[in-house]
Order: C-alpha cells, then structure tokens, then sequence
C-alpha cells in the first residue's frame, strides 16, 4: 500500500482495508488545507515529499501503531498541488473499542507531523509564496519568496 | 578525498540551487564535518548550524561518521499533515 | 436535522453539513456493530429509542460539544434493525485545530452513551436475544429471553 | 386520585407487558411514590429500585412531586453507541 497519493484522499476505501466484523470502532482524522495560515490569506498549496524515506517513515508509524494500540491502522498523505478545503492527509483506525481507535488516530497524526519529510509550499492571497515551517515561533511569517 | 552525494530538498534545495550536490571529503568525515562544507557553498550560509541529516532514511547524529556509498539527504524541518 | 436515522448512516454527508474553509481538522467516530458481544455470537440487533427525548438529548449534546470545544459536531444515531458491520452510531467535529476536533468527537460518543435514551436487543447465535444493559457488571451475560 | 401516565420502553415494556400504563396517586405524588406503585404492578417486581424517570424529557429525583399533565417515562440503562 502507498501512503504517499497525488489523487484526491478518500476516507472510505482507507477505512474499509482495515475493516473487520470483529472491530466495533473506527477513529478518523482528515487534516484538511485552510484559508489562511499565521493571519495571511491562503490560496493554495503543495507539497513534496523525500518519497522513499517518507514511504518508509509512514510504514513505520503504522506498524508502531498497531503495536502499542491493539488497532489497525490506515494512513494517506497528499502530495503535489491541494486545493483548499481538501484533505491533506487522512488517518484511520479501526478496533475493538473506542478508547484504542481514537489514541491510535492521534498518536499517528502526531507522528505524522513530527517524522515524515514532507514540506508545504503555501501561496498567498497577495502573490508570493513561503516553505512553511512548523518549528518556526509562532506568530513570524515564514520570510516570503517573490511567486 | 571521498566524493559525497546529498539530496536536498524544499528550501535547502532552493538555497543551494540544486536539488542533488557532491562534496569531496576525507573518507572519514563526519555529519558535523559535511554540514560544515555544505554551510560553505554558494547559498550555505542560511543553512541552520543542526540541519536534519538523513543516511539511509535514518537520522544521523553530528559526530557520526559518514558512509559515502549510504544515501544522505539533507531534510527542513518536516511540515506534513 | 435529525438525529436517529432508519436508513443506513453515512459519515460523508455528516462531515459536509459542518464543514467550512477556515477549519483545518476533522475528527470522526463510527460505533460499528460487532460480531460477539461478552463472549456470545451475535447475528443482529436493532435499536429502539424514546424518540422526542432522544432527538432532545442528542441536540442539546452537540450545543454542549460547540460550546466547550470551539468546534462544529455532527451526530446521527441508527434506529431499527442494523446489521453486523454497519455502523449504529456516527459523530462527526470541524475544528481549527486537531485538538478540539478529537476532544470534541471523544466527548460526544461518551455522551450520547449515557445520557441518551435509545436500547439495543441483540440476537444471538443460539437463537436467543436480549436487551444489552451497559450497566451490568462487565463479564456477566444478560438473562436471555427466548427468541 | 390523580392519574398518571406513564411512558414504558425496552425491557421495562416487556416486564409490564405494555408501552404505557396508567395509574392513579394522589396528585401529590413523587417519583419514589409511582415507582413503588409500577414495581408493585404484574411483573413489576423485577424492575429496579431506583430506575430512571424522565419528566418532560428530564430525569427527576425521588423525592420530586410529578406534574400529572407532564410526560412521565421509566427509562432502562441508556445503550445506545
């Protein structure tokens, strides 16, 4: 399976690989591209990805899931050109009970965020464009590069 | 010297002007010893002193030597999700 | 809207009643029915509710949700017959952030567990069925009535 | 006496053998008052001491008055999700 997609995410197919009659709870996550971001308005975005690496990072992080949750596990990150409104990555969970789904989802969002090189490119509303970048202080815009 | 080859990606590679660059090292350099060099190439300079460097998918800590026939990928910090 | 539904849920409709461009995170949970339940075969169930009271409930969890959260919560609950691997219970958070989104979803499945007034007769394998009483020391099988 | 209607679901309906039963008290009547005379009914016995009543869509407390007008129901453990 590839977690890394360019086509639009759809969450029911990730949820129905994992599926099984003896699971009573499936916990999903959609990250999902904003308007705006540090108080500019957005109008676009795109990611790229070190694909090898984050193939293999994203295996990882679903398979320490599973281990430490008792859960099966469902992950897709975009890459490429996202609208706004559509989802840039999606993560699901499936398991005995709600408890375990939902600490699996978060826990992987998270690990997501932490440990895949993947890098976003947002384009403003007022024409130029900046890598984002999370470990940045809060509140500074990213130094802008002319679009 | 030993040629080194790192991959660069999203900002670092718009630094540097490339997204792949060779660097001729002692064979036993390490990661401090390579970011060094790379921070002193046209562009280097806006590199962080600590970058993220990659051998072979995994993350190599400052004094760690160096494989050259390993792939090095030198990564911003991740923005997925 | 309405907030027990007959006809089978689906999570897709749900999620785009509450969706809007500035919210970056959507947390949803599906309560699947299970093929056992406390050690017994379960062929089917269905569940029946106090509808005015449980539509009440049910709206007044998601105002609680909104509130407490900064986020918006969709919720529908199944009625009637459901089979083994449809979903009885579906809920649904837009937030700005991730946090809110899963507190949110956590919170309301928790609710709509204790304070809403919907029952489930499972039938079993052996023929038997019973009313589930969730209350019911963990473990101890609830006096079947024959099928 | 007053008569009080009242709303029966689940296994409840099934011990009493209906969806709603009638019974008179004095206008008085508290919560633990009817649940004393709906335990006291045909199959009643086997309800519990203290189950859930709902007024009007709300849980009252043993010791409340009842409205007769207002919408009584006798509610088993909540089981939904």
């Amino acid at each position: 399976m590839a977690f890394l997609q360019r086509d639009p995410l759809e969450l029911e197919p990730l949820v129905h690989d994992i599926s099984a009659p003896t699971n009573g709870a499936v916990a999903t996550f959609a990250g999902i591209v904003r308007d705006h971001h540090a108080g500019r308005g957005v109008v676009g975005l795109s990611y790229s990805a070190y694909e090898p690496m984050a193939e293999a990072i994203c295996r990882q992080i679903v398979i320490e899931a599973e281990q430490q949750f008792d859960a099966r596990v469902g992950l897709v990150h975009r890459l490429g050109e996202v609208a706004i409104g559509e989802a840039a990555v999606l993560v699901a969970a499936v398991a005995a009970h709600r408890g375990p789904a939902f600490d699996a989802v978060r826990w992987v969002i998270d690990a997501v965020k932490s440990r895949v090189p993947i890098w976003k490119r947002e384009r403003y509303a007022d024409g130029s464009e900046a890598w984002v970048d999370p470990t940045a202080v809060a509140g500074v815009v990213p130094a802008g590069i002319p679009g | 010297m030993t040629r080194f080859s790192v991959l660069l990606f999203a900002r670092y590679a718009e630094l540097l002007g490339s997204e792949r660059v060779e660097i001729d090292l002692p064979a036993s350099a390490t990661a401090a010893e390579l970011i060094d060099a790379l921070r002193r190439m046209p562009g280097g300079a806006l590199l962080p002193s600590h970058p993220f460097l990659a051998m072979n998918h995994s993350q190599v800590r400052s004094g760690q030597q160096l494989d050259p026939d390993a792939e090095l990928a030198l990564l911003p910090p991740m923005a997925g999700g």
